[in-house]
């Protein structure tokens, strides 16, 4: 992991971050607010100390709390990939600044964000869903989502996996719900 | 949620609508300023629909063409046609049957697919993988890469009404699956890596399939292209066709072969290292014009630059176990990991959350057939319908990987 | 009547259908015999009064009955062809070396469902087929196969050839507006384009042949090549041979022409809607047409039925079989006996272990063998119509497998290309050789 | 490699107040969601209805019948594996049953397939008409561009639900006498995305389904012997095309 790097991005985003700036293994992690992403992408593509020109996946994630859009990035300047959370979004309507001024590849995976989390990116000018037909009303990553036979057709309903090999299957679920400790 | 008529843009409906013709237009009034402008005819264009189900469409994309007479005017890709949920699957297995899921993403290099989330759930785990694992798992996987080229030279010239070179490399690509099956069981969805290692070592079968293979693969890629290098007409229908420069290019987040064509030496092998390819050495082909030609002879490049690796994989190749101890319930401490891999399209990562349970929390795999895909609308525009085919072939995108 | 009835009932549809049809055509059959025996010198007398006609009907029939065969023929050389190209064995399990192979596909055509699309134009999807296939096959009856054996003799036989031939554009153009299909409208445009552009070069590129000729009588221009085979126009005409053969490669819609039934591209092009025998009569139509442009450059170019060399010790065979009188019959009735034991001998000789009947059955087959191979000999010698007919289809299956080598190998061109290459490079060098071909026949009568 | 081996980058993982990867406001502890317990799962499952497209035949699709029937019970009740088209007294029988005989050898000897490939299998598919294992020694092997000219239905790959919709057009368009393969695990049960939100578990849902060729993808050699029973089918089955109902109508015996 790159140290310097941390060090620079705290003295350059230093006010701007909502969480430390945490590294592991080759990624280095910094969090911002969703109102800074357009400022904080814009320097990282532009600034050339920076010089973020390749931006490497664009992921949203439903915490179960809050939603997020994960940028990932990389750069000859540094031999880790940065990882930029905008976090907070909240899960009743999230919204979140489109990046495709910058990158206009990112128009298909913010258009798969929408479709998978319903999450809104102000700024697209295509924002459908891609996946799923037009008329599909939930959003299948989402949390509160389940597989359709998840739990209530499967015999050891809910149980992970791993655990519903040990278990007879020919129990009640009632009975399995109850074993596992909650 | 009702049953009756539902508004979608289910071609069967359409049919019902109006006798018989298939308007692609969607019965419904446009949700985005995109759509609106898309899907407006100027005087003398018409609405061609391309699939879900065409020759030419590698799978189920469906393309809707705004042509003028052969002139493609504008292009509209509708994808989901095989969309498969993989990633919430992955969330609701344990992290060995992940790996299995991610495998029919780019079936024609299933390796690739399952590299990138082994790689981050190892990172998850901090796992040491065995040397001679990784020496394993380059060899493996850029066997596959020869392969996935030579289907990618195959369907080029079918694209482009070639009936034989596909046949040809579909002998290359046999030949290779055979000695991988081999190896790890299956052929084609070998679900071989596994977290801390591979899931067997190299066996006499393999390796002396591999030994006669390598004797005679050079010259056999040799007379494959032979039938195209120096076909006039196909030469010609290619040069610049699709030329896309090297700043749009970033713009789009292309990578790998389709990147590279326009003149950006960006390769994960070298630019982020993985594995043991800091050991190996071989060059990154790069070409400047950035049209269909191009990146056809990169691919034809980078199977030599394989054929470099693979030699020195099989000399360097390191004694010892092929895989990590570990337990067999997996349950990394709560993190984040993510892993990107040069796969034959490009790089192909997987961000990876875990939550202290034996399955991951959120698995997001970027797939750069996704990511090309959406560039044939900047190259089309100006081209004629054949060309659209020409075009999407040169990109080389895989529908399981467009779709996930 | 009940057991009628139910068996009746129990029919299959194939069943019905035969059993309704024999009856029909042996009535048929009957009162023909009774017509013939009861005023059989007047209908003989009135053929005879007007021999051509008859003559015309008869080579119309033959040649449409021919084709048939012609297309399976070419059809299985097609798919053996780009078997072998693509390293594969292609048929090999349908009749022996999978030779019934293409005669199985029509058959199967014949029994499809065929319908046609709601929102086609009945008449017009219907007809189109019926017009591209006549197109081909009405263009062969001017194509001389062997001295004497031509459906008609026109003195414009060049001319209508391609007038004809060039109808089949309008079948196509009909089925692509009928489909009420996108891809079926674009192929159809895209025939109309490539055929009449393509033949300006074509038609060009026989000019000079013509100049040459003096005639534009098929059989005239065969019969000018006659002799060595130093005096075939190619070498008199060697541009206009590949301007002619790659326009009519153009013409017949091959590859690497085939832009209108381009599978990757348009799906199967005016042909998209069409199904059971309607998607047959394209289908044969194709193969036909391969033979036609076959047919025709050698009738041109290639000396048509004209052996490349004259016979060089010339026999003259005079059968008389009336005059052995009984010897005749006791001819038939013991030289094959003798020659099956002549050939058995050897055989059974040969090795104790073979035994009588094995010797005597080898013995048949050489036998007959060997009288086939006299009979042909002799009818080689005797019949110049034989020869003829042999040396004109072995020409022209060599020129069909150059159009399946064609098609094994190349990729399709784009429809500007092909543009271009007719009108920027075809018709100016079809017309340097019409100028060239008039200048140097200027110069020699001078 | 991608891991890293300097120690300091896993000493400080997963411990003290600035944990390297605390999931804090990423990954909340497990009590505080409710959402993602799989207990409350059992008690209100979320069931996605499909509502994406429509079936000309409201039988199909489930529309009629239960789901759970097998499909040779149902075979069985429709009674039509045990009627015998095959041999009938009387003299007459000659001709037609021998007729039909032969147009069924004709028709299974020149099987043309769609060119329609969904998934992984359509790759097993195509290796199947090429070189090494060829199918086009037994007629098999033009692959034809247009539904109205083929002859069976390769249905090679995955069926999501927006794609079940053209497929079935597809298959509606094909001319009868026509046939239909399911070659896969995913299309003759679901397979590996049986649980998937998206997929349609097994095509014999949305269409009569003559031979399955299970596997993941099945070898070049299972879909070979799949449509050599294909042609046994059609050589035993002597042409009683319009019986076809949704479900398989293989006869048990063959």
């Amino acid at each position: 992991m790159d140290r310097r790097f941390k060090v620079r991005l705290e003295a350059r985003f230093g006010e701007q971050l909502t969480g430390p700036i945490r590294q592991r293994h080759d990624e280095t992690e910094m969090r911002i607010g969703p109102g800074d992403v357009v400022a904080i992408l814009t320097a990282l593509h532009d600034e050339p100390e920076l010089g973020f020109e390749f931006l490497s996946d664009l992921a949203g994630v439903d915490t179960g709390k809050v939603m997020q859009v994960v940028y990932h990035l990389w750069s000859e300047t540094t031999t880790d990939w940065l990882r930029v959370v905008a976090d907070g979004l909240s899960r009743d309507d999230p919204r979140a600044p489109s990046v495709t001024f910058l990158w206009k590849g990112a128009e298909w995976m913010e258009r798969e964000a929408y479709d998978m989390f319903g999450i809104t990116f102000e700024g697209n000018r295509d924002l459908r869903r891609i996946y799923m037909p037009p008329d599909y009303q939930s959003f299948p990553l989402r949390k509160d989502f389940y597989l359709a036979d998840d739990a209530a057709r499967s015999p050891g309903g809910g149980v992970r996996p791993m655990e519903r090999s040990h278990v007879p299957s020919n129990a009640p679920s009632k009975a399995l719900v109850r074993q596992i400790p909650t | 949620m009702t049953t009756t008529s539902a508004p979608s843009d289910d071609p069967r409906i359409e049919l019902d609508r109006d006798l018989g013709v298939f308007e692609p237009v969607p019965p419904y009034p446009p949700r985005t300023e995109r759509e609106a402008e898309f899907y407006t005819l100027g005087d003398g264009q018409m609405f061609i629909n391309v699939g879900p189900q065409h020759p030419s469409t590698h799978g189920v994309l469906r393309v809707v063409l705004k042509i003028d007479g052969e002139k493609v005017v504008d292009l509209d890709p509708v994808l989901g046609y095989l969309h498969r949920g993989v990633e919430k699957l992955c969330e609701n297995a344990d992290y060995h049957q992940a790996i299995c899921y991610t495998d029919p993403l780019e079936y024609v290099s299933s390796l690739f697919t399952e590299w990138s989330p082994v790689i981050a759930f190892e990172k998850l785990m901090d796992v040491q993988v065995p040397r001679r694992a990784e020496y394993i798992r380059v060899l493996s996987s850029e066997l596959n890469r020869i392969a996935s080229h030579a289907l990618f030279l195959g369907w080029m010239a079918l694209d482009l009404g070639g009936l034989t070179p596909i046949l040809w490399s579909f002998i290359e690509r046999d030949e290779i699956v055979d000695m991988l099956a081999a190896l790890t069981g299956q052929r084609m969805l070998f679900n071989y890596f596994r977290i801390g290692g591979v899931n067997g070592d190299l066996n006499h079968e393999f390796m002396s399939r591999l030994g006669d293979w390598m004797s005679r693969a050079a010259e056999q890629i040799e007379a494959g292209n032979g039938l195209l290098n120096e076909n006039e007409i196909f030469v010609r229908r290619m040069r610049g066709l699709g030329t896309i420069d090297a700043k749009t290019a970033l713009r789009m987040v292309m990578t790998g072969p389709n990147l590279r064509a326009s003149g950006v030496p960006f390769d994960v092998r070298r630019a982020h290292p993985y594995s043991v390819f800091p050991e190996l050495e071989f060059d990154i082909p790069t070409r400047s014009e950035g049209d269909c030609l191009a990146r056809y002879l990169l691919r034809m490049d980078e199977i030599k630059q394989s054929l470099r690796i693979i030699d020195q994989c099989l000399h360097q190749m390191p004694d010892g176990p092929v895989m990590a101890k570990l337990p067999r319930l997996m349950r990394p401490r709560p993190g984040r990991a993510y892993a990107a891999i040069e796969g034959p399209r490009g790089q192909l990562s997987t961000y990876a959350i875990s939550d202290g349970t034996d399955q991951p929390f959120r698995m997001r795999i970027h797939d750069p057939s996704f990511i090309h895909l959406q560039s044939v609308g900047l190259m089309m525009p100006g081209h004629l319908i054949a060309d659209t085919m020409a075009v999407m072939a040169s990109l080389d995108p895989i529908m399981g990987g467009v779709d996930k | 009547m009940t057991v009628i009835s139910r068996s009746w009932s129990r029919l299959t549809l194939p069943g019905k259908v035969i059993f309704t049809v024999i009856p029909i055509l042996i009535a048929l059959t009957a009162a023909l015999v009774v017509v013939i025996v009861v005023l059989g010198q007047p209908i003989l007398d009135a053929l005879a009064a007007n021999l051509p006609i008859v003559r015309f009907a008869l080579a119309a029939t033959i040649v449409l009955l021919m084709t048939i065969p012609t297309a399976f023929i070419v059809g299985y050389m097609e798919l053996k062809g780009i078997a072998f190209m693509n390293l594969r064995i292609g048929p090999d399990r349908v009749g022996p070396y999978g030779t019934l192979m293409s005669v199985f596909h029509g058959l199967k055509m014949l029994m499809k469902e065929d319908f046609t699309p709601s929102g086609a134009d009945p008449l017009v999807f219907t007809w189109a087929p019926v017009i591209v296939y006549l197109a081909s096959v009405m263009t062969l009856l001017v194509i001389p196969f062997g001295p004497g054996l031509f459906g008609q003799d026109l003195n414009l036989g060049l001319l209508y050839f391609f007038a004809i031939g060039g109808l089949s554009v309008v079948g196509m153009l009909m089925a692509g507006w009928a489909s009420f299909n996108k891809y079926s409208l674009l192929g159809g445009l895209r025939a109309a384009a490539q055929v009449i552009s393509y033949e300006i070069p074509l038609t060009l590129s026989v000019v000079g042949l013509i100049l040459l000729a003096g005639t534009m009588s098929l059989n005239q221009i065969v019969l000018n090549q006659s002799g060595w085979f130093t005096d075939w126009y190619v070498f008199r005409q060697p541009l206009g041979v590949v301007i002619f053969f790659i326009a009519a490669t153009a013409e017949a819609n091959r590859t690497p022409f085939d832009l209108t039934e381009a599978d990757s591209e348009i799906v199967a092009g005016y042909a998209t809607e069409y199904s059971g025998m309607r998607f047959g009569f394209f289908y044969f139509a194709e193969f036909v047409n391969v033979f036609i442009i076959s047919a025709l450059t050698v009738t041109l170019f290639f000396g048509g039925w004209n052996a490349p060399f004259p016979w060089p010790w010339p026999v003259t065979l005079s059968l008389d079989p009336g005059g052995l009188g009984i010897g005749l019959l006791l001819l038939v009735a013991i030289v094959p006996l003798l020659l099956t034991i002549v050939f058995a001998i050897p055989f059974w000789i040969a090795s104790s272990r073979i035994k009588t009947w094995q010797a005597l059955v080898a013995g048949f087959v050489l036998a007959n063998l060997f009288l086939i191979g006299l009979v042909g000999a002799g009818a080689y010698i005797a019949f110049d119509w034989v020869a003829g007919v042999a040396w004109f289809l072995l020409k022209s299956y060599v020129f069909v497998f150059l159009l399946v080598w064609m098609r094994g190998t190349l990729p399709r061109v784009r429809v500007d290309q092909l543009m271009d290459f007719a009108w920027k490079w075809l018709l100016p060098a079809s017309l340097l050789n019409l100028f060239v071909t008039a200048a140097a026949i200027v110069v020699v009568s001078q | 490699m991608a891991l890293t081996d300097d120690a300091a980058a896993t000493a400080n993982v997963g411990t003290g107040p600035d944990d390297a990867t605390g999931m804090s406001s990423d990954v909340s502890a497990q009590p505080a969601l409710p959402a993602t317990r799989p207990g409350d799962a059992v008690v209100s499952p979320i069931v996605v209805p499909n509502t994406l497209w429509q079936a000309a035949d409201p039988e199909a699709y489930d529309g009629g019948r239960p789901t759970d029937i097998t499909h040779l019970r149902e075979f069985d009740a429709s009674g039509l594996g045990r009627r015998d088209d095959a041999r009938w007294g009387g003299a007459l029988d000659v001709i037609p049953t021998k007729a039909d005989y032969v147009l069924d050898l004709i028709r299974m000897n020149s099987l043309w397939p769609l060119l329609s490939g969904l998934a992984c299998c359509a790759i097993e598919m195509m290796s199947t008409a090429t070189s090494k294992n060829d199918m086009d020694r037994w007629g098999m092997f033009p692959f034809r561009a247009s539904p109205r000219q083929a002859d069976v239905l390769i249905v090679a790959g995955t069926l999501t639900t927006k794609m079940a919709g053209p497929l079935v057009r597809l298959w509606e368009q094909m001319p009868e006498p026509k046939w239909c393969v399911a070659m896969g695990d995913c299309t003759c049960s679901g397979g590996r995305y049986k649980r998937s939100y998206s997929t349609v578990e097994g095509i014999d849902r949305v269409m009569p389904v003559d031979v399955y060729v299970p596997g993941c993808p099945p070898r070049p050699e299972g879909l070979i012997y799949g449509m050599m029973k294909l042609q046994q089918l059609v050589k035993d089955r002597r042409g009683h095309w319009p019986e076809r109902a949704i479900g398989p109508t293989v006869p048990q015996e063959v």
